[in-house]
């Protein structure tokens, strides 16, 4: 009993630090690509291993079956939807974010120097 | 302890929902809270027990509403990109001292999940003996929606076709029609859109949006629909066993047509499933449901009592029937929606109006 | 019965979690400066709605609504792409 | 009042859904106005359901030995409902383009000008 409640938390705790990641880089990244990126790889992930989590916690096979089926679609969805939301920020002329220039000579100095 | 503090925190983050959309100035934005709005109900009726509220606040939450407002919005107004907040003081004052008043009231009511509330006593327990026998359907919830009051989820099924001709009708005024334009007449003079050519064999070079659809995205949909509309008729046969039922399928079922009309081109979808094949489907459903009642008063009955039906477990297959009319109708009724106000791809607002103004607000 | 061994009390937490951190993305939702941005706030959000409807259901025992869950990945996806393709075309 | 809030909280949060939802029904732009309606409306719902709510209750679907079932007849008032508030909606947006084609505007004070001319 205590194995699988080990592996629970491990897996439910391993994913929700993904979905953590996918906010923070949802909310700190400069621009909607770099966001979209985050929340594509990192939070498909983070929610793969809760998923994973409740399969293993529930123990019966129709769940895990539909748990699986369900995490395979959103393997699926997610990385699209963030696809299609970047791209149609590209049509509209979304510019993606760069270092500007002044910033990236100051950076260039400090390097040079050290 | 751990479920108590699930549920606050739901209740929390559903007032902190409602109370941003308030706030936000812009529209879009308050639009999109909404969307979140919904998604925090439906786990609440998830933690009320309530399976056929949560399935029906999905599918109306995420499939029809927040598309049909986003919809008029990008057709009507020119959202401000800065979202920032406002408050009216006089009017939060006003219904602060209407809620007040209404929550002095509470302490009358019976505490939540009291067993010994009225609620549980009278007719409740009734139905939750009674149902699963009498009508051989284990959802009590759809034995009662499509059995005990069937006349009720009939009137309902004609509200629903009714909103679907009120839009059309509404819609005819400003010259929008369900007609697919015909052929490949150049859509606009307007230089921005290229004329949405359609070739001989009907796949049209670019699609009347005006831009190529990704081939992620077409490829996906292509691999995705058939999931979708198998899982909506799913839900739509399956509502008598388990949580679901007729309207929730239907919305599914209309999802994956959208589906396909995105991934395809509004255009090519709207010549497929073309005004025969829309009208078939709603009055189809209409008249599936009029046609059980009157049966059974063909054979002396009541209107809509299955009993009558020399068939045997007659209220069994009776509601599943109903269940497939409200379906077929819903999904008939959320494509005529979205064509309606999302399809017109052809005639972007700005030219059809003649008093619309260039800055808009 | 529910939040009895420690399996689905950590399940229950773990949803808690995910609800604070739908509440967390609302930020990017209201101040997101581009429509896609608000959109992606409302994906994020739809994908722990998902997560959120089954640890529930695993945790309270009730197999019946992890359909739920499905009907909202189902209708997730189907938002994003309607709303997204259906924006682009507008001058927004 | 502490009495209440422990034992009716539920209740308590949707008188405030109710209040908010009130409060952007009177906002000036018309599909705001139609987004408060639709706060409005789960305001009601959330009170109706919560009524129904029974302590360990399992939700109303008859299995073998279900144990005490949550109260069905709510959830049906508000099947019901939820369908009839999203053909609500739709024609209602429906008539704010119709608004729009004529006077070019959905905020309510300009439109009434609008009209008036």
């Amino acid at each position: 009993m205590a194995l699988t409640t080990a592996v629970v938390a491990g897996l439910a705790l391993f994913g929700l630090l993904f979905a953590v990641v996918a906010v923070v880089g949802v909310l700190r990244f400069p621009d909607l690509y770099t966001r979209a990126h985050a929340v594509s790889k990192s939070d498909t992930l983070g929610v793969g291993l809760v998923l994973a989590a409740a399969a293993v916690a529930s123990g019966s096979v129709g769940v895990t079956l539909k748990i699986l089926f369900l995490f395979a679609f959103m393997l699926v969805t997610s990385p699209i939807a963030a696809h299609v939301l970047a791209r149609s920020a590209s049509l509209d002329g979304v510019e993606a974010w760069q270092v500007d220039p002044e910033e990236r000579e100051e950076r260039e100095e400090t390097e040079d120097d050290q | 302890m751990s479920a108590l503090a699930l549920e606050l925190t739901l209740l929390g983050l559903l007032v902190l929902t409602a109370a941003l959309t308030a706030v936000i100035r812009d529209v879009l934005a308050a639009t999109v809270v909404f969307a979140v709005y919904s998604l925090v109900l439906s786990l609440v009726w998830i933690l009320l027990r309530a399976p056929d509220v949560a399935l029906t606040e999905a599918a109306v939450g995420a499939g029809v509403v927040t598309v049909l407002l986003v919809a008029t919005i990008a057709k009507t107004s020119r959202p401000t990109d800065h979202a920032e907040l406002s408050v009216r003081w006089p009017s939060l004052a006003v219904i602060g001292v209407f809620a007040v008043g209404i929550v002095t009231t509470l302490p009358s009511l019976p505490a939540i999940g009291d067993p010994t509330a009225p609620i549980h006593q009278h007719l409740g327990t009734y139905y939750l003996e009674t149902a699963p026998a009498e009508t051989g359907v284990s959802n009590i919830v759809t034995a009662i929606l499509a059995a005990y009051r069937a006349f009720d989820t009939f009137g309902e099924v004609v509200v629903v076709f009714g909103a679907g001709i009120g839009l059309l009708v509404v819609l005819r005024q400003s010259g929008i029609t369900l007609q697919p334009t015909t052929g490949s007449t150049p859509s606009t003079t307007d230089p921005g859109l290229e004329p949405s050519t359609t070739d001989p064999h009907g796949e049209s070079s670019t699609t009347d949006l005006g831009r190529e659809p990704s081939v992620i995205t077409t490829t996906a949909i292509r691999y995705i629909v058939p999931f979708v509309a198998l899982f909506g008729l799913y839900i739509a046969f399956h509502g008598a066993k388990t949580a679901g039922g007729g309207f929730q399928g239907g919305v599914v079922v209309a999802a994956s047509v959208v589906l396909v009309a995105f991934g395809f081109g509004i255009e090519s979808t709207r010549r497929w499933l073309n005004d025969t094949v829309l009208t078939a489907i709603t009055a189809g459903g209409v008249a599936a449901v009029v046609a059980i009642g009157l049966g059974a008063m063909a054979l002396g009955g009541r209107f809509l009592e299955y009993t009558v039906y020399p068939i045997p477990k007659a209220t069994t297959y009776g509601i599943e029937l109903v269940e497939l009319g409200i379906g077929a109708t819903v999904t008939g009724i959320v494509l005529v929606f979205f064509f309606a106000l999302v399809g017109n791809a052809e005639t972007p607002p700005g030219e059809s109006s003649p008093t619309h103004t260039e800055e808009s607000k | 019965m529910i939040g009895g061994d420690l399996s689905t009390r950590i399940l229950l937490w773990v949803a808690v979690a995910f609800v604070v951190i739908s509440a967390v993305v609302l930020y990017r939702a209201y101040h997101g400066p581009t429509i896609q941005d608000r959109l992606l706030a409302v994906n994020v959000a739809g994908t722990n709605t998902v997560v959120i409807i089954v640890l529930v259901a695993v945790a309270f025992g009730l197999p019946d609504m992890l359909d739920i869950a499905i009907v909202y990945a189902l209708l997730n996806f189907v938002l994003s792409i309607a709303v997204a393709r259906f924006i682009g075309w507008e001058w927004i | 009042m502490i009495e209440t809030l422990t034992t009716r909280y539920t209740y308590v949060v949707a008188v405030i859904v109710i209040a908010i939802g009130l409060y952007v029904l009177f906002d000036r732009n018309l599909i705001k106005k139609i987004v408060g309606l639709n706060i409005f409306q789960t305001g009601v719902f959330l009170f109706f359901v919560t009524a129904g709510y029974r302590t360990g209750g399992t939700p109303p679907i008859a299995s073998a030995g279900g144990g005490p079932y949550v109260s069905p007849l709510p959830h049906v008032l508000i099947l019901t409902a939820i369908v009839v508030g999203v053909s609500v909606t739709a024609v209602s947006l429906g008539m704010v383009f119709l608004l729009y084609e004529t006077y070019g505007t959905v905020q309510e004070d300009e439109l009434r000008e609008a009209i008036h001319e």
